[in-house]
């Protein structure tokens, strides 16, 4: 490791990841990239960009498209001294290799008592016409089953953080990203922080009014509506859960004890979105509530491709926004107002203005 | 093989319309109305038209996120697959599935989706409901050479070798997956046909590019399957020209080695189709006049097809189930 | 059909289900039923013993061991005209298919309007050393997924029911059976009920103190725990969600506004438990309660093959209780005694006591 | 292969344990205090015991849920194989696991888990790791016939030709999967190692209940393999003889042809290897030696196994992550 003082810096998303990847690698020999395009002139996305030639072919390898043995091939070798980060480019391909994730790899440590130091990045998405079986949100499934951790950076600077925690840790980890995050950008701080903190819930923005909880992609949505809030002298408290496979619900409590108003936003389609589960959880403790705690899930549909169908499929910051109005109490020329105050995407399909496709 | 004249005509034609039809998109792609990732056909359209001609439309053809030359090579309906590009309501899939999700059933086109080797089991099923139906249509299934790493596509021709099963795999062995050559994914000196052959099912071998190989190697092999002698695979060489998804060139980028798209832009399928029919004695004038039909035809259906309505996304939450 | 009259009878679970096979298919020439040992001496526990004889060597398959494959040729066959029933021993083999349930069977229609009348028996459980890779719930996971129905039939009778119905339906249905009902018994009602009837929850005990809501194996977890409480002049509403892809609120909000008190016994893990939902939906919808709502839900890990392990893997009918004396505010002797009054099962690892292995 | 008299005499003792201890489980299981399925391996010790006689402590071997043999031909710690057996503590998963998850990384034995096919992808990663670390070690991967339908088989034998990984995969072809000969789920005519050839691995076929024919097989697939060679595939034709899960005979239920078992059960493997001790000049009662040594050594594993802890439910939650 070098002496040279690194100063603070903005990073995007992808940046961020083939930094925390990089630096990882550096530190850490075992770790191998492996995954559908991870090479290649796009290099998933740019995040895999360069690694090969800083690595070497060994350790920054393409792969058949054999979703399944590759993630059992991946378990292997994460018991034999590996660290191996298999990438997939949309969450929706993992499902061919469901046994291996959730009957070997989440079991094994439980079994065999042998570590299984295995990450699985998988993108989720939506809009440009992905459609049904590319713009899933799917982690939920994951985290139905013990034994596998899921991290959710909603950040430049937790992907950086998470990745190199994810590669540091001993078990099973998903690390999901929402295609729409890979712009956006913040500060990366210097110092790095353990598994253990990276799994706590953050809050994100103080308020006293209500509590959105929220993960992944949703908490831009929930700060994008906590911030029309503000305007209209509202304070919304912000959370960011970090993680799927378990929930701080010390933070949230705490929180939800202030504000008395609990509203949570998440990616999965309504019937049975994790988010029930923050909700149930708080109410089998007796939490007491000013109003109805509140989910904002999507529907229960598959996500159509036409852009013109999938601007309705998807509940976001405006949904959120109603959820604190009813919270409140507001009007609804008080919600209008909060609705015209949010901060709008060019187009619903876009992750942002400079993208035109094709993926 | 030798084709009659009137048949390569019809053939020339298809490849023609499919080369037009891909280009015009790409072409308009950059006016972002068509908001879905799109894989076009150019290089390869010599496949889907030979093996088309010999089906009808109780056959059943389903395929993969690269359907437009399957799609159009059994004369489905143009407009609505320029519709579904543009996610409007007279898309084929009202626009729910846009470039990866096609259906034409009355011409037997019968879904194509994208989670590659996902409807190479499905396309059995097909097969295997007309056996048991004891039916005399067969089911068609196209896949990649990329697809042909998926597990699910050895238990198929597993599956459909014990139960002889009436069904033709097309695979088109174009040797690339996305950016990725086949010698990076599959051991060298690894035969794809002679590998479906050791699995059970009889095979065949062919120059993808050429129409009137693939022509006879379909003949041959669906007149077997419809006799009732069980599954047949061809492979079919035959090469990519623009990017794998988009409507761009991506040669700049350099994952295909130096001349290679240069030396199979010289094997093109349209001009080896042209070929035959000059030497078959065809006027070019003829030619041309096929072409401006098509060039029309594709005018015309576009037009068409963009004056369709936009879906109701009120209407985005029905149908999940009958 | 013939003209003989029927007269009501008991059945058990497997013979339940063994007829309501038959019947379907006698009705409809187009079902074909498929699985591995299907057509085998021990014919899926007895549930397909004799349906060979009856409906001959194409109607009723053997195949590989090619879950994926056979699961899309289950599509297929069910795109052209067939009614495919395909059969797994165990639920955690349909992971290996999860592709093509939960990308192809579930958007199908959705996309191509085109039904998928596709019927797969999946069986969970416990017990016996089946150990984590052979004894989980998993329903959940496919639930979250719109586009297919989870039918979790909890007696004989429904067992028959759900079975004709779901081989009558044109949407792609998970049959779900717990491996410990199928000794179970009822009697077998003559009328066919509809598959909306039957996606009614159904209130199997009328109760006034405390309301559970438990689906397939954990109704009859939910019921002895009732009755016990019923010999102490308690009356608790034992009601029966019966399927999993959508939750009859109306039902259960009824009997809450009546009772006051909610548990939901569940058979996953507590971190995601289906059960969540039902608590969560509620309270959004502002349900009022005299104690908070409680879930029992099984522990967060794998469950471990020797019995003397797995006895503490699994919340039953004891955890019920406990929950019920919670909400009626019981002194630890009341739960004593309710607890002693529960029905024992001879040991936690086997169905019943004719039961001696090997599965 | 001829085997000299001594290695010889390790094998015959090693398959007669294994045959002993399987007897030994079948016995004593309607005692129901082993409370799992169990997988018998009576009639396919040869495989196992041939195979691993060339294997070392650092090589890595996976396995189904036909383990016991596996293990133990490792020579594998026999108390921790009864103590899972029994769910107890001191079993080899802290009683975690039961018959269909055993391990032993002392010797070897990196695991077995009972979804057919997942330790064939799990036992490649080994290979794959061993190949990356530069090490010297081999990884193998026991699979049945069955299991050769699963697709992951085949993504797995194409990734290794691929990356030419040090790994031998070892099929137990004893013809039926449960119930199911092998006629009603593979094409008639198939070869599975013809098969396997056109993947690109190496391949070996032989007679599994000759253990000279496994232990010539296995020492030349596994000197190729050591020698960086790439991996192997060896074919190894074999017979269960008792229920294919359970402690009893079931050949009453009428699923395999009359006489087949019997014909079997002629062909002993280890009356086999005794034969070749006989002929090798090796004294009957020299013979009879190892074999009271091993009914010994089983009884007093039995006994200690027995007096092992109940595990501890409240510990059941230990252990779901590191
Ligand atoms: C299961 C799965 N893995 C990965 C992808 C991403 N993907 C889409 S097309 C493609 C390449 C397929 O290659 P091939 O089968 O040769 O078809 P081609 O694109 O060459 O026509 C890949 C990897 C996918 N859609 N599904
Ligand atoms: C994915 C999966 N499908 C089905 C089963 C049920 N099952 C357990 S063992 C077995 C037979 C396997 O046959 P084979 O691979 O030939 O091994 P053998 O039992 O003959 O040793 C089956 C079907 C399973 N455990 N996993
Ligand atoms: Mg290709
Ligand atoms: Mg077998």
């Amino acid at each position: 490791m070098s002496d040279i003082v690194i100063e603070q810096q903005t990073l995007n998303y992808i940046d961020a990841i083939r930094e925390g990847i990089s630096e990882a690698m550096q530190a850490d020999e075992t770790i191998f990239v492996i995954g559908e395009g991870v090479p290649d002139p796009k290099a998933i996305f740019g995040s895999t960009q360069g690694l090969r030639q800083q690595f070497g072919e060994h350790r920054v390898l393409d792969m058949p498209l054999s979703e399944n043995a590759m993630t059992g091939m991946c378990i292997g070798a994460s018991l034999n001294g590996l660290k191996p980060l298999l990438i997939h480019q949309r969450i929706d391909f993992s499902l061919l290799s469901a046994d291996q994730l959730i009957n070997q790899a989440a079991k094994w440590h439980y079994l065999f008592h042998q570590a299984v130091p295995l990450v699985v990045r998988m993108i989720i998405g939506k809009g440009w016409g992905q459609g049904p079986q590319h713009s899933q949100a799917l982690w939920g499934l994951y985290a139905q089953v013990p034994g596998l951790k899921i991290f959710l950076p909603a950040t430049a600077n937790d992907a950086k953080q998470m990745m190199k925690a994810a590669l540091n840790d001993p078990n099973p980890v998903l690390f999901i990203e929402h295609r729409w995050l890979h712009h956006t950008e913040s500060l990366i701080e210097d110092n790095e922080a353990t598994i253990n903190e990276l799994s706590k819930a953050m809050v994100l923005r103080q308020g006293d009014a209500a509590t959105i909880v929220a993960s992944s992609y949703m908490v831009h949505e929930a700060l994008n509506a906590a911030q029309a809030c503000a305007q209209f002298g509202m304070e919304i408290e912000v959370i960011d859960l970090r993680v799927g496979h378990e929930f701080d619900y010390a933070t949230i409590a705490a929180s939800v004890n202030k504000t008395k108003n609990l509203i949570v936003a998440d990616l999965h389609p309504m019937h049975l979105s994790p988010g029930h589960a923050i909700i149930s959880q708080l109410m089998q403790n007796g939490i007491q509530l000013q109003t109805p705690p509140r989910l904002v899930a999507q529907p229960n549909h598959p996500v159509p491709t036409s852009w013109y169908l999938a601007e309705n499929s998807y509940q976001a910051a405006e949904a959120i926004a109603e959820a604190i109005a009813q919270s409140q109490n507001l009007t609804a020329l008080q919600l209008k107002k909060i609705l015209a105050a949010l901060s709008q995407p060019p187009r619903t399909d876009v992750p942002n203005r400079s993208f035109c496709g094709p993926f | 093989m030798t084709i009659v004249v009137e048949k390569l005509l019809d053939l020339y034609s298809q490849i023609h319309l499919i080369r037009r039809i891909e280009e015009k998109i790409a072409e308009e792609y950059h006016q972002q109305t068509m908001r879905c990732p799109v894989h076009l056909s150019i290089g390869q359209e010599a496949v889907a038209v030979g093996v088309s001609a010999h089906l009808n439309s109780n056959d059943r053809v389903y395929s993969n996120h690269r359907a437009h030359a399957h799609y159009l090579a059994l004369n489905a309906n143009l407009e609505s697959l320029i519709a579904e590009l543009h996610g409007l309501e007279n898309g084929c899939c009202g626009g729910r599935g846009g470039s990866m999700h096609l259906i034409d059933l009355e011409k037997g086109f019968a879904g194509s989706t994208p989670i590659v080797g996902a409807t190479v089991p499905i396309a059995m099923g097909a097969a295997f409901a007309f056996k048991q139906q004891k039916r005399s249509h067969i089911a068609v299934s196209y896949l990649g050479d990329g697809c042909f790493e998926e597990g699910v596509v050895y238990e198929s021709l597993n599956f459909a070798a014990l139960h002889r099963l009436p069904i033709l795999f097309v695979l088109e062995n174009n040797q690339y997956s996305v950016y990725t050559r086949l010698k990076q994914r599959q051991p060298e000196g690894r035969s794809i046909s002679k590998l479906a052959a050791a699995m059970g099912v009889s095979v065949l071998h062919g120059d993808g590019n050429c129409i009137d190989d693939v022509y006879g190697l379909a003949a041959q092999a669906i007149a077997q399957i419809r006799a009732g002698k069980g599954p047949y695979f061809i492979e079919l060489d035959t090469y990519r020209w623009p990017e794998h998804c988009g409507p761009s060139d991506d040669d700049h980028l350099g994952y295909r080695p130096q001349g290679e798209l240069a030396a199979w832009k010289a094997r093109c399928p349209l001009q080896y189709a042209k070929t035959l029919l000059v030497q078959a004695g065809v006027a070019l004038n003829h030619i041309q006049q096929l072409e401006q039909k098509n060039s029309k035809k594709i005018e015309s259906a576009w037009v068409k097809a963009l004056n369709g309505l936009t879906p109701n996304p009120k209407k985005a939450a029905e149908g999940v189930y009958v």
